[in-house]
């Protein structure tokens, strides 16, 4: 039973942890206050908010049934945080894990992560000034919906398709990384249209000046999370 | 996260958080949504002044904090003021050009002036922003929310959260000292795989606490965690009567200008 | 003879994965009493701590909660609770709320009170434990030693009759214990009982009416701090040192009566004075 | 002269969001010696020794090492880390690998040493710190006393000239802390500088050789024991007790000159007989 429970908080805390940090500490690539006209903030807002909603509904069911899942959610959110915050020299670590996630996806449903993810970027834009409190919707969306979709989607399709389970780890978190980093790009591109190219020149330029970062720190993610697990695997 | 101790600190804090909201995302939705730059700057030298010399916040600390979301915001502005394309450009509104190999490289007025545009409305935003989170304290934001009607679960999730933030970054730093001072932190090569050994074991630490705190909750005589979320003071009418009218100043100015 | 508070006979414990922790505990606390425990480190002092409150179960034995042997009922779970509070070693892990006010009243919510007799309650543990002004801070900026406070406010708030404290100055300066001493004799001049656990001989000997001695889950001893402290065997056993005063007095051939006996640092000294003045 | 390992030079340090945690430090650390950092919680002890080992770089003034300024280069700083092992005060978050073995391991795997010596290194510090039987036992099943002394190891594996332990012996019990004791005083033989704080007045007078005494970001005193705690203004600025010791010994008119002066309890205790049994 304790040991069940271990297991059970471990999957948890990881599911969030890998998930969250898919879009986290990528700090660049978190649209700033003010940045997105109205049009888009509330386009935005719209579309993650269902989300949002239904991961509600999800946790205030988990925590009638489950009054103790209400401090283990807050003590993954808070460990994504701190994960995001800290500074990983030369690289902003992030990332995201397939397994955790696919954990967390079978346990909660993604749209607790939603959440979840909400919260850690709430906290970025309110402790850490990273992103902003009307362009929150377009942040989450890509990062806290899209990413981990992402992440999940990857890592079934690599598995099915018998990559090696290292391999496969390393793709999930990766991709899903540079998800994000395409999703805000086209957010920005569709705000932002070139006035000779349109939104696909515009977005090619977003994509290719912010890859300069983000190239590498998805590498360095889908790196640092095979090492984790393979850390843990071996506790 | 300095922004939260100073948050703590300052001078605002004998104003109520619900005042102190209003006028914070006021200020905000109106730049936002009538991107005025005349009005965004002006909003920013009322928000920094607010910030320097009534919250005496001091200014290289107020400008390296500003600076902060300047990375994005800048970054994002280059990729617009620049235009690429295969063939040359040679409209009216052309205000430098150059090439790279067979690419050339326009700066256009329309471009100019959105970029100029984008970067101001940002920096009044980015300081309405500012001095909400640095005049009000998470746990008198929580009483906001919790006044909003907001779900109970999302703010106890932010609640809870919150305290937790604070205990584990300060494990997390702990750690990353312990690792350092044995040498594991020297190259990118070993500091990746000091992380890899940091992480796990921060998230071991987590489930301890959990154990911990749960004892403790129970020993208080409960086995839910409800918390409440109080503030001792009242709304100031008159406060709210001025921030109506800075508001309609703020909307008649802009259509008085127009 | 009144009714123990709290009683434990044959209590014994064993968690999954070790073995015995506690062994065939018989002890029982009088209302009104201050009682420390000592013992080396994984004696079982905080094991034990956990069954006075109901958080373990004991896997023989019992517990008696004002007479009445404890069944674990969630009703007398709670009874248990709001008498017997507990404040553990890490102030850390049991402050939850964002504003110490707002964590104070954590109890007292749970005991259902009115909104009135809340504040009330809470303002008094404030008051008691010199906490009123820091009231709406978060807990992440206090001290060390504020935090401690904190938690024994959030203890106190529920009004309890004992007050169980797992080594309450463990890591506190001379000035914070201090402040906690005086915290803790206010508390009991208002009628409370007060267990502790500490490492500290010298403050055991001085503060308390009760001493326990525990090894290795077992209690070595439990009566008045002469006794505990004359038996070297016991001493020897369990690792502890002789109180400074003892050692000092004995090296006197003239022992002073059981009334005279210096039992504080300034009494010692003010003892020392004059047997070296009258010789 | 020799020239100091470490030396502090008009050193100020100040968090972003606070005033200052250290003022205008002053202070020289010389090879071989003993030295005890005393001082309330808060009084910047552990913020000072994160300056010894260039974890922190101070606002103003200057951190000499081995006469050298220090320049915070990446080259000089794995100079320093080499030479000045840190151990934290809690042991729970510098202990990161699966058995004590690969933990002590980490250290000299980043010097990049050859496998057999990093083997010698290791089988070394854990026979120093008495924890060989240990070797391959999972860090997170030992008692409290058994991960500081792995925390300990960890860090002589590097083999340092300076070791500064951030309260050490806090929350152990007699038995470990002496045994800690016994530890550090073996590894001092080898040479190697010990800086520690402590809380603890009457250890501090027995075992150091110098005392530093902080408070509030400042050093107060820095010297030999004798003088730190005979200044009474000094002891209630900082709010440290006198030593026993030296209480008891202040009672007698004829004060024991600086040679025949009792520094353990031992030493007290016989010279308190001779005392009275010459009279």
């Amino acid at each position: 039973m304790r040991k069940s429970f271990f297991w059970f908080c471990s999957i948890l805390m990881l599911a969030s942890y890998f998930w969250v940090n898919s879009f986290s500490s990528t700090h660049a690539m978190h649209i700033a206050e003010g940045f997105l006209p109205i049009k888009w903030v509330i386009i935005w807002w719209i579309a993650f908010l269902p989300f949002l909603f239904i991961g509600i509904l999800q946790l205030r069911k988990l925590f009638r049934n489950s009054p103790e899942m209400k401090m283990v959610l807050g003590l993954s959110t808070a460990f994504a945080f701190v994960l995001s915050a800290l500074k990983i020299p030369s690289v902003t670590g992030s990332s995201s894990h397939p397994t955790g996630l696919g954990f967390g996806t079978i346990l909660f449903g993604p749209m607790i992560m939603s959440v979840v993810g909400f919260v850690v970027l709430l906290f970025q834009s309110l402790l850490l000034a990273h992103g902003g409190i009307t362009t929150l919707g377009a942040n989450a969306f890509s990062m806290a919906v899209l990413g981990p979709f992402v992440a999940y989607g990857v890592y079934k399709a690599s598995k099915k398709m018998n990559v090696h389970h290292n391999v496969s780890i390393f793709l999930a978190a990766a991709l899903a990384n540079l998800a994000t980093y395409v999703a805000t790009s086209f957010q920005l591109a569709l705000a932002f249209p070139d006035s000779v190219n349109g939104i696909i020149g515009s977005f090619m330029k977003f994509a290719s000046i912010f890859a300069i970062t983000q190239i590498p720190l998805s590498i360095v993610e889908g790196l640092l999370t095979v090492m984790v697990l393979n850390f843990l695997a071996k506790y | 996260m300095i922004i939260d101790t100073i948050a703590n600190q300052q001078r605002l804090s004998t104003i109520h958080p619900i005042e102190k909201f209003i006028f914070a995302i006021g200020c905000l939705l109106t730049t936002v949504t009538l991107r005025d730059v005349g009005l965004s700057l002006l909003i920013f030298f009322i928000m920094s002044m607010i910030i320097i010399i009534v919250m005496d916040i001091h200014i290289l600390l107020y400008l390296k904090l500003l600076s902060l979301p300047l990375l994005f915001i800048l970054t994002s502005i280059i990729s617009i003021l620049f235009t690429f394309s295969l063939e040359p450009y040679s409209g009216e509104d052309l205000i430098w050009s150059g090439e790279i190999g067979p690419i050339f490289i326009f700066i256009l007025f329309t471009n100019f002036e959105v970029a100029i545009e984008l970067f101001l409305i940002s920096i009044g935003s980015v300081t309405c922003i500012y001095f909400f989170i640095l005049s009000t304290p998470v746990h008198e934001l929580l009483f906001v929310l919790s006044r909003l009607r907001l779900p109970k679960e999302l703010i106890d999730l932010i609640s809870i959260t919150y305290r937790f933030l604070f205990m584990l970054m300060e494990t997390a730093i702990q750690m990353y000292y312990a690792q350092s001072t044995r040498l594991g932190h020297r190259s990118f090569r070993i500091s990746l795989r000091s992380f890899s050994i940091l992480i796990p074991n921060l998230f071991i630490q987590t489930l301890k606490k959990r154990t911990e705190m749960q004892q403790a909750i129970d020993s208080r005589g409960a086995d839910e965690l409800i918390l409440s979320f109080t503030y001792e003071g009242k709304v100031n009418k008159k406060h709210l009567f001025f921030l109506f009218f800075f508001f309609i100043i703020l909307f008649s100015g802009k259509v008085f200008f127009e | 003879m009144t009714v123990p508070i709290l009683q434990l006979e044959n209590l014994s414990f064993s968690y999954p994965d070790r073995t015995n922790v506690l062994k065939n505990i018989n002890l029982s606390f009088s209302p009104g009493r201050k009682i420390a425990v000592l013992g080396n480190n994984g004696a079982g002092k905080s094991t034990l701590f956990l069954h006075l409150n109901g958080l373990l179960r004991p896997k023989n034995g019992t517990v008696y909660f004002k007479g009445q042997p404890l069944k674990y009922k969630k009703k007398e779970l709670v009874q248990l609770r709001k008498s017997v509070g507990l404040v553990f070693q890490q102030a850390d892990s049991q402050i939850f709320a964002s504003t110490v006010r707002d964590d104070v009243a954590f109890g007292p919510k749970n005991l259902g009170l009115a909104k009135e007799e809340i504040e009330q309650y809470v303002d008094e543990a404030l008051r008691l434990t010199e906490m009123t002004n820091y009231s709406r801070r978060p807990p992440h900026l206090l001290s060390i030693g504020e935090k401690k406070r904190v938690a024994i406010a959030g203890v106190l708030a529920m009004k309890p009759e004992v007050i169980v404290l797992d080594e309450p100055t463990a890591g506190l300066d001379l000035y914070y214990s201090d402040r906690l001493l005086h915290i803790l004799s206010s508390i009991h001049q208002n009628g409370t009982t007060i267990i502790l656990s500490t490492h500290d001989v010298d403050f055991a000997y001085e503060w308390s009416d009760e001493i326990i001695i525990m090894n290795n889950g077992e209690t070595l001893y439990s009566g008045d701090g002469h006794g505990a402290f004359s038996d070297e065997g016991i001493l020897s056993r369990s690792h502890l040192h002789k109180p400074w005063i003892l050692d000092i007095v004995n090296q006197f051939e003239e022992i002073p009566s059981h009334a005279d006996f210096p039992k504080s640092r300034d009494q010692l000294l003010h003892w020392l004075s004059q047997k070296i003045g009258r010789k």
